[in-house]
């Protein structure tokens, strides 16, 4: 989970992480207070997970509750787009490749529903700071450089030799040295040393601690009265160590959600929207990803990306098709099942018993293989309904369905 | 021979009283593994389906020699239970549990990478390891494998995948030594390079199957390390060329791989190393049948 | 630093370690005050740093207030012996070996300040359980053993494979599977398999965060109504971690020690105070052994062992003249300094400055060696004192000051 | 030859800048010593006392090509020194600092044992080691020794232990091919065994000299192992006979080392493996030189 840059300051000052004082606003209103609480000059930050959201207009700073107030009402009508997606919005039209062109059309921008509105203060430096699951080496990394800022990247292509990259034993854990070798291998100024070698055992605890996958600083400051400060926070929580976190669901309850993708998870599926109009049912994600690019070489476009599991039943398969039909852009389906520990008897009587309980009226074109192939294949044929079709192979259910969803039809 | 696996097998299950430790675990059985203990502590003592249980690892080990343990249990006992099989001298741990957290796992592979000992752990979150004919640990159907050893060495990242791709191949009647799922997961226990690095030294096996996916590196870093040291052809595919790209947060990622991650990333560094790229999972099989040609 | 019952069980309870409810009394009015709040049946131990104080009348189970107070008065007045002089002092004397006899008589006996006053509650097991740095290979070592009670060594030799013996890795900690293979490998009945699971990772944080260098918990018991309790604690503490454990301090108060080892500590000397009547300083633990081994040689019986350490000087020296001469027994003493970061110049300049300071009427052997020795031993020719000597040999230093203390003489 | 420092020994010391670090710093570089480079964190880039000051270890090793590091830091920063030293690749490591919290030793003890790297620690609480002639790592003074390399192998766990007993070998005209004090701490670098079988490997070495002290079993591991191993003669003296016996606490040690560490114990394990045991320090030169007839 990637959270919001007000949760990951709010865990790291459990850690006693030095962080700006701050308040989350939900509206105008809201952010007016906290400037009124703050006082003077305060910053208003939309908190959305794009990068770069200050060339986007999503960081103000202001000196008046009043000022703050517009600041999040404009911040919170801004499109974000992530990165990539900013690139080529505001690239010259004639200069994109017609791939560009599709790619920013599918682009759905996103909202800020809150800002953060944080104490203003004066800067000396900035540098960049992270502690991450390497996942090359199997192990932990912490990065540290005084070129901070949002072209880190850069420098790193540039002159890799400015940034610290220390590999962490992951059972050793966070000896001292490991902070004087990113400290001093970084450039860190004698000056803001100090702080920096204060600031790392305790970014390195909540990493750990946290279960991060990754905590990034970007920037992290030297205040004008000489004290290191995360100005930013970027931290992505494992999911899988959400049982041992007792504040997990609490963040992600501020997370939102395509409303299709949430009503798959309730039902414990893993779905992606997309913008196609070819559904996908797959089990296992590398098989459905398979699956989106067969679809596409068959000249269709995925309207979803949709992984039944390992074990999938009857009664997820039927859910499944239940939500597929449910977004009105879908004009076929594909049901792409190689059965392992999934048995393909189940999946069929779960796509009988959908075709059954709901109006379906887009065709699905169907391919078993694997454990019970040949039941499941039996299952369907005893079972004739207009709307569906088998195929034997992956590539020609691929082109069966991309044939019928651009022949048009559907609900 | 074959890798991993193979007939010297004697296999112990973690939680094999366990209804999905149970059925797969006698499913290995039926195919030929040589299944001799399950542990489940506070249950030694019993038979469970004509298989011994123990208390731990060690008295499994103690009682019947076994060699190889697969981890069935549930994910936040999972690292401890490698650990478990791990001192208990077991040399080859297959972990079929998903969704371990990546902290747990970045402490067990430090750990058994820091003994002396050359000790193999395949997966979490993998489906295991199969070697046709002689022995399959894990929940890789054998049906759709060859019924004898071939000479394709096959490894992947998916799990479903394994399925699709070793199913054409054995359709096209190009066999395999041993299929072998890492998983996917951050932390795996061991990555292309060190399964690859057991192909090298197979001699059965002739061709190298690799099945990958976007994101992270792995794929690139196999690619530059089969150029040097494969001496063997290798088939590329790669799951995920048309996924929509991923969010990204921050720059960290990418200052580490130095790579993006991307589906045409990978296969530019397959085909710099001189490896064909399949388009689609049908493909690898014709590739991998040319080669042989 | 060994720590008191009361005290270990103190700090393992932040550790969630379940004890039995207790309080600390220094008095018999304390004691009936503790039995009287506790309610019922309670136990009265000596706190007193001793094994086997059960033996010695040290611990008895009452069922009053009044009771409690007579108790703890009686335990108060015991002369407590370790283990080893028990031995002797309650085998028949004509079985003693002269030197056993010797050592008997040496032994001075101990007295409890303190009692520890507890609930007393029926018991069905008893287990032995430690946690321990393990110099043999340099790592930790988890023990465990269904075979509990005082007589677990008796276990280990005849019978170690009963006791579940189980390296912990430093680096990894405790993970659970340790705790498996002590509970099973020690042979833990089943009703107490849960408990004992539970109490394992806690002792062994304990263990790790209390820099303990020894935990023992003998018995762990499993109580009549299924819970597994930690019913004695013997703690031992790292004293080089004293640095970083805030309670160090205050447990170490508790401690008495003799007036001139106490005197000695103050002025930051290691002095241990013992029986005879050769006053012995040397620098280095090794060689001050060493040297009390070669008065023994020559006869004679060391009243201290007073290691000044790498770096004395002459403040040093003069200040453990003071406090050795200030021990009424002493007839003779023997300086015996190898200089190596030690200036032999400076322990003759300290000689000097003590007998100026202090009005010493006891004999002093110096035998001066290493760095600066030459110097030293001119500086001492060039303050002739009637009650100084010099040796050229460590052995010949051992004769003369055992002759010049059996001569007699003295404050 | 000689073990662990000689003519090759390239030192960095952590710590020289402070008091005690400059002065045996100097000491060790007026002997003989390749002292290159000090280590203090913000210093980089001074000279002190004609060394030049790095802020790492890694910095100092890059700059100077330093192979051997003496730890002089204060004892809640040693445990972090020594580790950093091993990661900036120094393979012989002697640290002084004493009062190093057991559980930092036993950590950086595991890790270093973990390495693929043939590193050696000599200490903590030690007084470092000499090859006299060659290279002086640590805080023995040089006049004690030899002055050309001789033919005793001498190892102490007692400080000024050595002081007086390699002075007195010296006075009898017995040279030393190199004197280790390993330290008295519970979880030291380099035990007995560990340098016992450095002299093992070294054909200078032909009789080697052992000091012990009461307490622990490390003299009784120390006289099995060479009885087996050393393949050279052996004398022993053990510091504490007459000490009064210690208090102990419960029953954990005796459980785990199986002896009462009495110098009876030990004097027996030695004679049972058919070494001499001295009754005082000038006995261990007398004995030695009675072996070389």
């Amino acid at each position: 989970m990637d959270l919001f840059e007000y949760q990951g300051k709010e865990l790291l000052r459990r850690f006693e992480v030095p962080v700006p004082e701050g308040r989350v606003a939900q509206s105008p209103e809201e952010a007016a207070e906290a400037a009124r609480f703050l006082g003077g000059k305060v910053v208003v930050k939309a908190q959305v997970l794009v990068g770069g959201r200050g060339k986007q207009g999503g960081v103000k700073v202001v000196d008046s509750p009043e000022a703050a107030a517009a600041a999040a009402e404009e911040i919170m009508s801004i499109d974000f787009y992530d990165q990539e997606g900013y690139k080529l919005k505001t690239a010259d039209p004639a200069s994109l490749s017609d791939a560009d062109r599709e790619r920013l059309e599918r682009t759905v921008p996103m909202r800020a529903k809150r800002v953060l509105v944080e104490r203003a203060g004066e800067l000396k430096d900035e540098y960049y700071c992270s502690f991450l699951v390497d996942r090359t080496n199997r192990s932990f990394l912490g990065i540290l450089t005084s070129e901070g800022g949002m072209d880190v990247e850069e420098v790193n292509e540039r002159t890799p030799e400015k940034i610290a990259k220390v590999g962490i034993d992951p059972l050793l854990g966070f000896s001292d040295f490991y902070g004087r070798a990113m400290t001093f291998g970084g450039n860190i100024p004698a000056e803001a040393r100090k702080g920096v070698l204060a600031i790392l055992p305790k970014l390195f605890r909540a990493f750990v601690e946290l279960d991060a996958s990754q905590i990034e600083i970007n920037p992290l400051v030297l205040t004008a009265d000489d004290k290191v400060v995360a100005l930013d926070a970027k931290v992505i929580i494992d999911d899988s160590a959400a049982f041992r976190l007792p504040f997990f669901d609490e963040l992600k309850a501020a997370h939102e959600v395509p409303e299709q993708e949430r009503a798959a998870k309730e039902k414990g599926l893993n779905l992606i929207k997309l913008d196609g109009n070819v559904g996908i049912i797959g089990n296992g994600a590398g098989l459905v990803m398979s699956t989106l690019d067969v679809v596409k070489d068959a000249g269709g476009e995925a309207a979803n990306f949709l992984d039944v599991g390992g074990g999938a039943n009857a009664e997820v398969l039927s859910n499944a098709l239940e939500i597929i039909t449910s977004n009105p852009e879908v004009r076929s389906i594909f049901i792409n099942i190689f059965g392992g520990i999934t048995r393909c008897d189940l999946v069929a009587e779960g796509i009988i018993d959908a075709l059954n309980r709901l109006s379906v009226n887009v065709p699905i074109v169907v391919r078993l293989d694997g454990t019970n192939a040949e039941l499941g294949r039996k299952i369907l044929a005893d079972n004739p309904n207009e709307m569906l079709q088998t195929a034997e192979t992956m590539l020609g259910a691929a082109d069966l369905a991309v044939k019928l969803a651009n022949k048009g039809g559907g609900n | 021979m074959a890798v991993i696996v193979d007939e010297r097998t004697k296999l112990v299950v973690q939680g094999l009283t366990g209804a999905e430790g149970t059925f797969h675990s006698l499913r290995n059985r039926d195919y030929g593994t040589d299944l001799v203990a399950g542990v489940t502590p506070g249950k030694g003592g019993i038979q469970h389906e004509g298989v011994p249980i123990f208390d731990t690892v060690a008295a499994a080990v103690d009682g019947t020699g076994a060699n190889t343990s697969m981890v069935f249990v549930p994910a936040r006992f999972a690292a401890d239970a490698i650990l478990e099989s791990f001192e208990a001298g077991i040399d080859t741990i297959v972990a079929i549990t998903e969704h371990i957290p990546a902290m747990d796992m970045a402490r067990v592979v430090t750990y058994l990478r820091s003994s002396d000992r050359d000790v193999t752990l395949i997966g979490p979150n993998c489906p295991g390891v199969i070697s046709p004919g002689r022995a399959n640990v894990g929940i890789i159907p054998g049906e759709v494998c060859s019924q004898a050893p071939g000479p394709v060495g096959f490894v992947s990242r998916s799990g479903t995948l394994v399925y699709q791709i070793v199913h054409e191949l054995t359709q096209l009647g190009l066999g395999q030594s041993t299929c072998v799922g890492i998983g996917g997961d951050p932390i795996p226990g061991s990555d292309f390079i060190d399964v690859l690095s057991r192909f090298r030294d197979d001699p059965e096996t002739e061709v190298v199957v690799l099945v990958g996916e976007i994101g992270g590196d792995a794929e690139e870093r196999a690619a530059a390390w089969a150029k040097e040291n494969l001496g063997k052809p290798l088939v590329g595919y790669f799951a995920g060329r048309e996924a929509p790209p991923g969010k990204r947060m921050g720059h960290a990622g990418a200052i580490v791989s130095g790579s993006q991650g991307t589906w045409q990333a990978k296969a530019d560094a397959f085909r710099e190393a001189g490896y064909p790229v399949a388009k689609n999972p049908s493909e690898v099989a014709q590739l991998v049948a040319g080669l042989r040609g």
